[in-house]
């Protein structure tokens, strides 16, 4: 009377579709009702947008100094113009260029170099592992700003020195935590499996393993992009930043920071900051939104 | 059935003290390699600043050889590993040199610097750490909801936002306006302890801004890890109210990731403090080794870094000591 | 005017004033200068006080009230701020920047003093006056005038302390003033208290160049050792330097020996700044009573506060940007002229100071100079601009690159130069360098003969210039062919002659003459763009009573007193 | 329900409770309705696989449930008062108070920065009893539990102690405030046969002597047979069986029971008696709609009216009652697996595939060198399945890796087909590599989270076989096929996957090689009893098709047995007996050995009397002289055993043993249980 039904093939009731799409899905109705993730696209997009249109779209040249002299927010002027009679508006919407064009650089410069030397610390543990630790450990004990400073002046500012100098800075901070998430995946059996195939470590550290540390890889970008942008601006304060007349959020800060003295002409440095923080927000939120789906 | 036959276990041998000794001799030795490594690192950055140190002391005017004798005086022009080995040996005795600058000895500049950097510092340490656990702490009870919203936002807004702006308007608004707290924060000399700590208020306040978004937020992950482990559960099934539960069992394993985080911001605290010290006025090490740097003072900037550097990792070390007297599983690593 | 005063003119006239005092009184009572000139050019020629007194009498003018102000409130110590810090070591000959100038002129003296309205006052010299070629200079020194360190001042002291001040390997930095004029021996002592300068070439204003215009020449014992100034106070001035701190500030207490009596406070505590809107806010907080150099650019609050007074002094202190004229694109003076011509002089002037400066019209001679002559304004005319484009060729425009470094309102200056030269096409990259890059580097030498130091050697930039009471220094060193500070490598025969006269000339009328050739000759050559000569602004409190600003920075505080 | 006084009320009343998580936005019914009572002093036992909901019926009743869970109908009554309704003084009363739980976890229950001591002194301070004598009163729960040294126990920190020793505190702490009621969710999952044994005994024990009624939650049914009177079967979050223990799994009357009982290798069925029996289909996904019989989709009974229908809890027996509409002919169930496999013989006779002599190795740690394996000697043979048993501790995973050279052995050499292995894995060729494979026991760790399914395979083919592009593709079908892995799941990532699922594409992985030798390392012990039967089915049949050996490693005896030719039993690193499968688990065998068998629960009931064994495992670290099982051997003869270790035997054909006791003696001593031996002291 037994028949051979092997249960497996021939499933009672019809499977659902297959199993990733649905949860695909899922997931990206969920994304799209967080109210993090919409906000957090919502700001960047914008930021990006003008990063994009620069000064083609703003009411007034950013380099523009018809006006003369320092105007208190007005219909001619939305937001004011700054101590050289340039319209704060367009200086801060056409400021996004400039700024993606430092910041975002160094904090990918950062995160990439330091995922990688995160990778081989984490990996190789032994002497490999202790030695990268040690330069770690030697580079984080100096302040970030001195170095800067010291490499600046030895290689003369522009964009680029810029970029690579915050970049190489960030490097052991984010190698740090790119080590700590390693260290907690490498024993896991799939990478013993994958050395059981023969895999040799390039590809289980960058095809096997960095894929399970995205997390706090992305965790850590954005943390690292406001430090950027707050290292650019210390750097221009000195003297060492962008090179005016460029309208750099920092910089439109560093140049008008003194008027505030007088409490008044508060319009020249908030909107500039405003713009910084609303673009660190909206990148975090954006991270949270994935967090909080993802991690579920 | 009457009680069972009492069979005795035997119960694990008492851990050995050594093991904190050992972990601390480890880490100390580290540090040293750590310190050598710096002071490698420092020295080549320091060569590589362009222009001539003699040009730049004895300014525009003075003849090609008065410049070359000064260097020459100075040792500037024997090889690079004697200049190293100079410096060094002389730094671990405590003597640090001259600066090229002001011709004094670095020791005198960077002393009294040092002083107020560590109190700033501190300060800074006293209002940052508390406030940020407490602001973490509230995130993570209140996961979701609006405060949490709220303090993560803010936090991350402050610390993106450049020092320099948080501390101009702290000036405005205390200082100059509300005259409530002293704008430079160099008290007058022989002031009391109390006079002092006002007058470094206001950096501690843009300090905390800066800091703040940065420990609430590694706070809050922790906080929220301890809350949904397993033991919280049995607290929570023991009978313990949310406060108790929170005091007793939460916070104690919630802290130590906070402590590891605070001790790698030292090098921030004491160095990279340069912008808040030119705004406030303040005599701090972070300006004195800005303006070595500016000017060529390979002496003054050499040793300045090197003993930034000897500050953090004395903190890293302290630090490191806390974790293990507050993580058990460090202190005694286990018998078996 | 009694007849005992006219008694005494007469006879100052004839027996003790010379051919030069004579001139120039003729030249008074001719109407040939205002009366603020014939006092300023009279304390030059060393005419005392009396003499200038019974003069104006006569012109039936009202005497000048030298005397000084009503009596001071004695006591009390005055917090002072000075940005940006000194940079070296506080040897006088080698002051190069205002932290030093400021820490040393506390406490130091010199043979005499510019005051804010430019005229010269008696200090450690009583008298002076020069041969009729004005080529020896004779100087009477104040009896009875002790060092800090409890030295007699003499003679010695003077010829050994100038000695230094122009011995060309002492890396003495007031050789930018005296190179060319005097040389070490030059100095001779005459007796205990007379000193004579005998010149290498004749200069009318040579008792400028001793006076504080020139902020090293602080006179010290003859035995001074190089580095102690800081260490034990040796000075003649009211206040005793006694303690010292590289980077943070200085203490002195009043020196009761002081020459001139009794200074009104008890002592100074001089604090450095390195951020403008730190020393602002320092002073807006109450936590300093004066600062010694302010700019409307970084200092805006200080303009609209109750209690705070701007205090200003028109001065030659200015901004010069020079334009190389040895090498493309800058080489053809049409090119220069143009780019002059696009500058808006007017609105700079309202835009950077808000109306605290004079217009510049591409010469040094600033109008606060009594020998400078006001040709017509050169103002913003892009069609005659783009003419000259034409002319040169360039209608197209090009590329150049503007480099200046980050202090005060340069950076501003750059970026209006630079969108204004858009209107005729030129393309206008800025380099924006720390203040010690910018002046890093030789000066002499390779590859030009100016070194590789980049204020001297780039196509065009801008270079903060102090004030002077008088132009020369201004004309040779950075105009004359082979100027030591000469960065737009002008040379140009014709006006080095002329300019040579002019500093030789005694008379005003003369000075007057050769002052309008150079002008013509710069303004057609404009080797350089002189925009503005801005005021030197202080800062005080209203608490402060008694403190003029300086021309050069100078923080000068004996007759200062707290309300 | 009127209000019955708390001391006579049943200590949990649950009437129809339904309790509801919010997953991805929408709400999914987890309990679907349970109502059960347990009166005072009974055990419990509510038996199901996982999803089934039987923890979230735990964490309800103590009002536990995660942020995403909520009661949405039902009642919980403990001891007379409704837990729903209860405010949260009261709530913190009752759990202060009346009810406790024990968690699978014990390492985790325990808060790692704070002392034992302190956590079971808080219990009583939170009661109400003075500090001071609060310690005394943690000292005797300790006592209680059969800590022979409380004081220095308190002392320690939760991770320098045992999963025994742990355990055992957590028991402590919830026995301490005398509940009313106790819940058990999977207490002794974790821990090795013999250690369980202890807990259970000790669970039991206390359950009498405090009258406490216990809620036991578990998948195993052996452990349920022995600690509970009363049974209820769990599934989808409806109890679809309840009754007595000897009623519900001897007589078993719903499918899915009956199902569950002929998944479990018992008896010492062997793999060529036949396949076991499984369960079609899968276990429903959180909260999946099932109309009418929730068991309808994998019921092979199931008619029409089974699913417009739900039945109703009908009596079958004294107190028995089932949830089918044929509960009558469920257990003439049609067998879901043809029992006949013919299984090839293993030719022992020519050279064996695998060869490993003296196989030892020594780990650094902390400054003393720990012993993990040492002098292990032993063959496989090709087709031929070699078990792997013994407690935590004793090695065989260290002994697995050193084959695999994951990690080098100290001492002794590893030969495959006559020829010498290298050491370390990288220095190996690649036809060595393919040779040997290996499935973890815990697929969510051995699968990259991040790789599709085809990406896995794709790429084991590539590095394995070799094979690319549309060859690969073609292979990897077939290799789905022959793991039972639908096509479908081909683009799905791991964490889609049930556990089963998940333990085939592993399975798939290893074999994509055609490997001679697979590394079984607790493959099903992370797997619920159904999905078990059917990897194990899976693996013998892969071996009946592609003759392939396998190292088969556990702690499940009763797996072990079902699947392996011979046994090597393993004690503290030393290879304590080898032999065929049916001589050593039918004896006379290894005095351990015998310790080892009689600490399986069996469903039956049947079998041995268990064998205590004095005492915890002595550490690796200093290993006891002579034989080193003597600290704890029942049959300790004394001096000889002290001073010198006993040689591996060959005590009859192919059957060894490390013993002074020769094999008759051992016969017949095996007859009677040992006397209880006194521990020996430190």
């Amino acid at each position: 009377m037994s028949t051979t039904v092997d249960p497996a093939l021939v499933p009672q009731a019809a499977p659902p579709p297959s199993e990733s799409r649905i949860a695909r899905r899922e997931t990206l109705v969920q994304l799209l009702r967080s109210p993090t993730f919409i906000i957090g696209t919502l700001i960047v997009g914008w930021w990006v947008f003008w990063a994009i249109a620069g000064s083609s779209l703003t009411p007034h040249d950013p380099l523009d100094q018809s006006a003369g002299q320092l105007l208190r927010p007005s219909h001619g002027h939305w937001l004011g113009t700054d101590s050289l009679g340039r319209d704060v508006l367009s200086r801060v919407l056409a400021g996004a260029s400039d700024t993606f064009k430092v910041a975002p650089l160094a904090m990918l410069l950062g995160v990439g170099g330091g995922t990688v030397i995160g990778l081989i610390a984490g990996y190789f543990r032994g002497v490999v592992d202790e030695g990268i630790s040690l330069v770690i450990n030697s580079i984080l004990a100096l302040p970030v700003i001195v170095i800067s400073v010291v490499a600046i002046t030895a290689i003369g500012s522009s964009n680029a020195t810029l970029i690579v100098v915050i970049g190489v800075v960030f490097t052991p901070i984010v190698a740090r935590t790119v080590r700590a998430a390693v260290l907690a995946e490498r024993d896991l059996e799939y990478v013993a499996a994958a050395r059981l195939r023969g895999e040799h470590a390039p590809y289980v550290m960058f095809v096997e393993i960095l894929p399970n540390v995205m997390g706090p890889i992305i965790v850590e970008a954005t943390v690292r992009l406001g430090y950027a942008i707050f290292a650019v601006a210390g750097l221009t304060f000195l003297g060492f930043g962008v090179q005016p007349p460029s309208p750099d959020w920092s910089l439109q800060i560093a140049d008008n920071y003194q008027l505030l003295n007088s409490g008044t002409y508060w319009w020249t440095v908030l909107f500039p900051a405003l713009a910084i923080a609303t673009l660190i927000v909206g990148v975090n939120l954006i991270a949270d939104g994935l967090q909080q789906v993802f991690d579920r | 059935m009457a009680g069972l036959l009492r069979r005795r276990a035997a119960a694990r041998p008492l851990p050995r003290r050594t093991n904190i000794a050992r972990f601390l001799l480890k880490r100390f030795a580290l540090a040293l390699v750590t310190l050598f490594l710096l002071s490698v690192i420092v020295f080549a950055a320091a060569q590589l600043l362009p222009g001539n140190v003699g040009r730049n002391v004895l300014g525009p005017f003075a003849s090609q050889q008065d410049v070359d004798t000064y260097n020459k005086l100075h040792g500037l022009d024997k090889p690079m590993l004697s200049q190293y080995w100079g410096w060094i040996s002389h730094f671990v005795r405590g003597d640090l040199g001259k600066s090229l600058q002001y011709d004094v000895s670095v020791g005198s500049l960077l002393g009294p610097a040092l002083g107020n950097s560590l109190k700033l510092a501190a300060l800074a340490f006293v209002l940052v750490v508390p406030i940020s656990i407490l602001g973490g702490t509230i995130a993570a009870l209140r996961r979701g909801r609006v405060t949490d919203r709220a303090i993560t936002i803010t936090g991350l807004s402050l610390t993106s936002i450049p020092e320099f702006v948080t501390a101009i308007v702290l000036i405005v608004v205390f200082g100059v306006a509300l005259k409530w707290l002293p704008v430079n924060a160099t008290a007058p000399p022989g002031a009391g302890f109390f006079t002092q700590i006002k007058f470094l208020l206001l950096p501690s306040f843009a300090l905390v801004a800066v800091l703040f978004g940065y420990i609430a937020r590694i706070t809050r992950a922790s906080v929220i890890e301890a809350v949904d482990a397993d033991y919280t559960r049995t607290a929570y099934l023991k009978g313990l109210g949310p406060r108790q539960v929170l005091g007793k069992h939460v916070l104690r394993n919630s802290l130590l990731p906070t402590i590891a985080v605070v001790a790698t911001q030292t090098g921030y605290l004491i160095g990279g403090l340069l912008v808040i010290e030119k705004l406030f006025n303040y005599n701090g090490i972070g300006q004195r080794i800005y303006t070595a740097a500016e000017n060529k003072d390979f002496t003054l900037l050499q040793s300045g870094v090197l003993i930034v550097g000897l500050v953090y990792l004395a903190a890293t070390l302290i630090a490191d000591l806390l974790y293990s007297l507050l993580n058990p599983r460090i202190r005694f690593a286990g018998a078996e | 005017m009694d007849r005992e005063t006219r008694r005494r003119l007469e006879h100052y006239r004839r027996d003790t004033a010379g051919d030069v005092e004579n001139t120039l009184i003729d030249e008074f009572l001719d109407g040939e200068m205002d009366r603020s000139d014939f006092l300023r050019r009279g304390s030059v020629f060393g005419l005392s006080l009396t003499t200038l007194g019974a003069v104006l009498a006569a012109a039936g003018e009202v005497p000048v009230a030298f005397a000084r102000s009503t009596a001071a409130k004695v006591g009390g110590r005055l917090r002072v701020g000075c940005i940006p810090p000194p940079a070296h070591g506080l040897d006088p000959h080698t002051y190069a920047d205002t932290g030093s100038l400021v820490t040393g002129n506390i406490a130091g003296e010199m043979l005499n003093r510019t005051t804010d309205t430019g005229k010269l006052v008696p200090e450690l010299a009583v008298s002076w006056k020069s041969n009729p070629q004005a080529t020896v200079w004779t100087f009477n020194l104040r009896q009875g005038v002790k060092f800090q360190n409890g030295q007699e001042m003499t003679a010695d002291d003077v010829v050994a302390t100038f000695k230094r001040l122009v011995d060309p390997n002492s890396g003495s930095q007031a050789l930018s003033a005296y190179k060319g004029v005097i040389s070490p021996a030059g100095v001779q002592k005459v007796d205990a208290h007379t000193v004579a300068f005998h010149l290498d070439a004749p200069t009318g204003g040579f008792p400028y160049l001793t006076s504080s215009t020139t902020y090293q020449a602080i006179i010290l014992p003859a035995n001074y050792q190089l580095g102690t100034f800081e260490k034990t106070p040796q000075c003649t001035g009211a206040f005793k330097l006694v303690s010292y701190t590289p980077g943070v500030g200085a203490t002195y207490e009043r020196f009761d020996g002081w020459w001139g009596g009794k200074a009104p406070l008890d002592g100074v505590d001089l604090k450095y700044f390195s951020d403008d809107a730190a020393v602002v806010s320092a002073l807006l907080g109450n936590q300093i009573d004066l600062i010694n150099e302010v700019h409307v650019s970084t200092g805006r609050a200080l303009f609209n506060n109750p209690n705070v007074q701007v205090i200003s002094a028109k001065g030659a202190t200015h901004r010069l940007v020079p334009m190389l004229t040895d090498a493309p694109p800058f080489n053809d003076w049409r090119v220069r002229q143009a780019v002059a011509l696009t500058l808006d002089r007017v609105a700079i002037r309202q835009r950077l100071f808000s109306g605290f400066a004079s217009l510049g019209n591409d010469t040094p001679f600033a109008p606060v100079f009594a020998s400078s002559v006001a040709l017509p304004q050169r103002h913003k005319d892009i069609a005659k601009a783009k003419q000259l484009m034409a002319a040169a060729g360039k209608s197209s425009g090009f590329s150049t690159q503007l480099t200046t470094y980050k202090a005060f309102e340069l950076p501003a200056l750059a970026q209006i130069i630079q969108s204004s030269v858009k209107a005729i096409g030129i393309k206008m990259g800025l380099r924006i360098l720390t203040s010690t890059a910018y002046y890093a580097g030789s000066q002499l030498g390779p590859p030009k003969g100016w070194g590789t130091t980049p204020w001297l050697n780039t196509p065009i930039n801008i270079t903060d210039w102090g004030g002077r009471a008088i132009p020369n220094v201004y004309l040779t060193s950075s105009l004359e062919t082979k100027g030591v500070w000469n960065a737009s490598h002008y040379s140009n025969k014709k006006f080095d002659k002329v300019a040579k006269s002019y500093i030789a000339a005694i008379s005003l009328k003369d000075q007057r003459k050769y002052a309008k050739l150079c002008e013509l000759i710069l303004q057609h050559d404009t080797p350089a763009i002189y925009p503005y000569f801005y005021y030197q602004l202080g800062g005080v409190s209203k608490k402060v009573k008694g403190y003029h600003a300086d021309p050069q920075g100078q923080v000068y505080l004996s007759h200062v007193s707290l309300a | 329900m009127t209000e019955t006084t708390t001391e006579t009320a049943p200590a949990l009343e649950l009437d129809d409770l339904a309790v509801v998580y919010r997953v991805r936005g929408r709400d999914r019914e987890v309990i679907r309705g349970v109502s059960l009572t347990i009166e005072r002093g009974a055990a419990y036992g509510l038996v199901g696989e996982s999803g089934c909901g039987k923890s979230t019926a735990a964490l309800a009743i103590v009002r536990y449930l995660p942020r995403n869970g909520r009661v949405t109908r039902g009642r919980v009554r403990i001891a007379g008062r409704d837990a729903v309704s209860l405010s949260y003084g009261q709530l913190r009363r009752l759990r202060a108070n009346d009810v406790s739980m024990v968690y699978q976890n014990p390492g985790a229950s325990l808060n790692p920065s704070i002392r034992v001591g302190k956590q079971i002194t808080e219990v009583f301070t939170i009661r109400g009893v003075a500090r001071s004598d609060a310690r005394a009163r943690a000292e005797d729960a300790l006592k209680l539990v059969q800590i022979a040294d409380p004081s220095s126990v308190m002392q320690r920190y939760p991770h320098q102690l045992s999963g025994g020793m742990q355990q055992r505190v957590v028991i402590a702490m919830a026995l301490a405030k005398d509940p009313s009621l106790l819940i058990l969710d999977e207490p002794t999952t974790g821990l090795d046969a013999t250690v369980e044994a202890e807990v259970l005994d000790l669970v039991a024990g206390l359950q009498a002597e405090l009258h406490t009624a216990v809620l036991f939650i578990s998948h195993n049914l052996g452990v349920i047979a022995k600690m509970c009177s009363r049974v209820g079967v769990l599934y989808a979050g409806r109890l679809v069986e309840e009754g007595m223990v000897d009623q519900v799994l001897g007589d078993p009357r719903h499918p899915y029971t009956v199902g569950l009982l002929r998944c479990i290798p018992r008896g010492g069925v062997r793999k060529d008696h036949g396949r076991l029996d499984t369960i079609p289909g899968f276990l429903p996904n959180l909260g999946e709609a099932l109309p009418g019989c929730v068991f309808t989709p994998r019921c092979p009974l199931a008619k029409d009216v089974c699913h417009q229908q739900e039945p109703e809890l009908e009596r079958v027996g004294d107190g028995h009652v089932s949830r089918c509409h044929f509960h009558e002919i469920a257990d003439t169930m049609p067998r879901q697996m043809s029992a006949d496999l013919e299984l090839p013989r293993v030719a022992r006779e020519l050279e064996p595939l695998l060869r490993f002599e003296d196989l030892g190795k020594v780990f650094k740690q902390h400054g003393h060198d720990i012993h993990a394996v040492t002098g292990v000697s032993a063959a496989v043979w090709p087709g031929e399945t070699l078990g792997l048993v013994g407690e935590s501790g004793s090695g065989k995973t260290t002994l697995a890796r050193t084959l695999l050279g994951i990690v080098a052995p100290t001492t002794g050499a590893v030969e495959l087909d006559a020829r010498l292995l290298a050491p370390r894995l990288g220095q190996r060729s690649e036809d060595d590599v393919r040779a040997l494979q290996i499935v973890f026991q815990n697929p969510d760790n051995a699968l990259n989270r991040r790789h599709s399914v085809r990406r896995i395979l794709r790429r084991a083919l590539r590095k394995l076989a070799g094979l690319g592009g549309e060859v690969a593709e073609k292979r990897m079908l077939e290799l789905m096929r022959a793991v039972r892995l639908a096509e479908r799941y081909v683009s799905a990532r791991p964490e889609q996957l049930s556990g089963g699922l998940k333990q085939r594409l592993a399975i798939a992985r290893a074999f994509a090689g055609d490997p001679k030798l697979v590394v079984c390392d607790e493959p099903t012990s992370a797997l619920d009893v159904s999905v078990q039967a059917a990897i194990l089915n899976l693996l013998v049949e892969l071996q009946a098709e592609r003759k392939v050996s396998y190292l088969f490693i556990s702690h499940d005896i009763g797996v072990v047995r079902y699947v392996s030719d011979r046994i090597a039993v393993l004690y503290l690193g030393r290879l304590m007996e080898l032999g065929p499968a049916d001589v050593v688990f039918d004896g006379p065998h290894h005095p351990y050995t015998e310790a080892l068998l009689s600490a399986v629960p069996t469903i039956d009931g049947g079998g041995r009397q268990r064998i205590k064994l004095a005492g915890e495992i002595p550490s690796a670290a200093n290993p006891p002289t002579g034989c080193v099982f003597h600290t704890r051997c029942p049959r300790f003869l004394g001096a000889v055993c002290v001073e010198h270790e006993p040689p591996l035997v060959e005590t009859e054909r192919g059957h060894h043993m490390r013993c002074h006791i020769p094999l008759e003696e051992l016969r017949t001593l095996q007859k009677t249980p040992p006397a209880e031996r006194a521990g020996v002291a430190e």
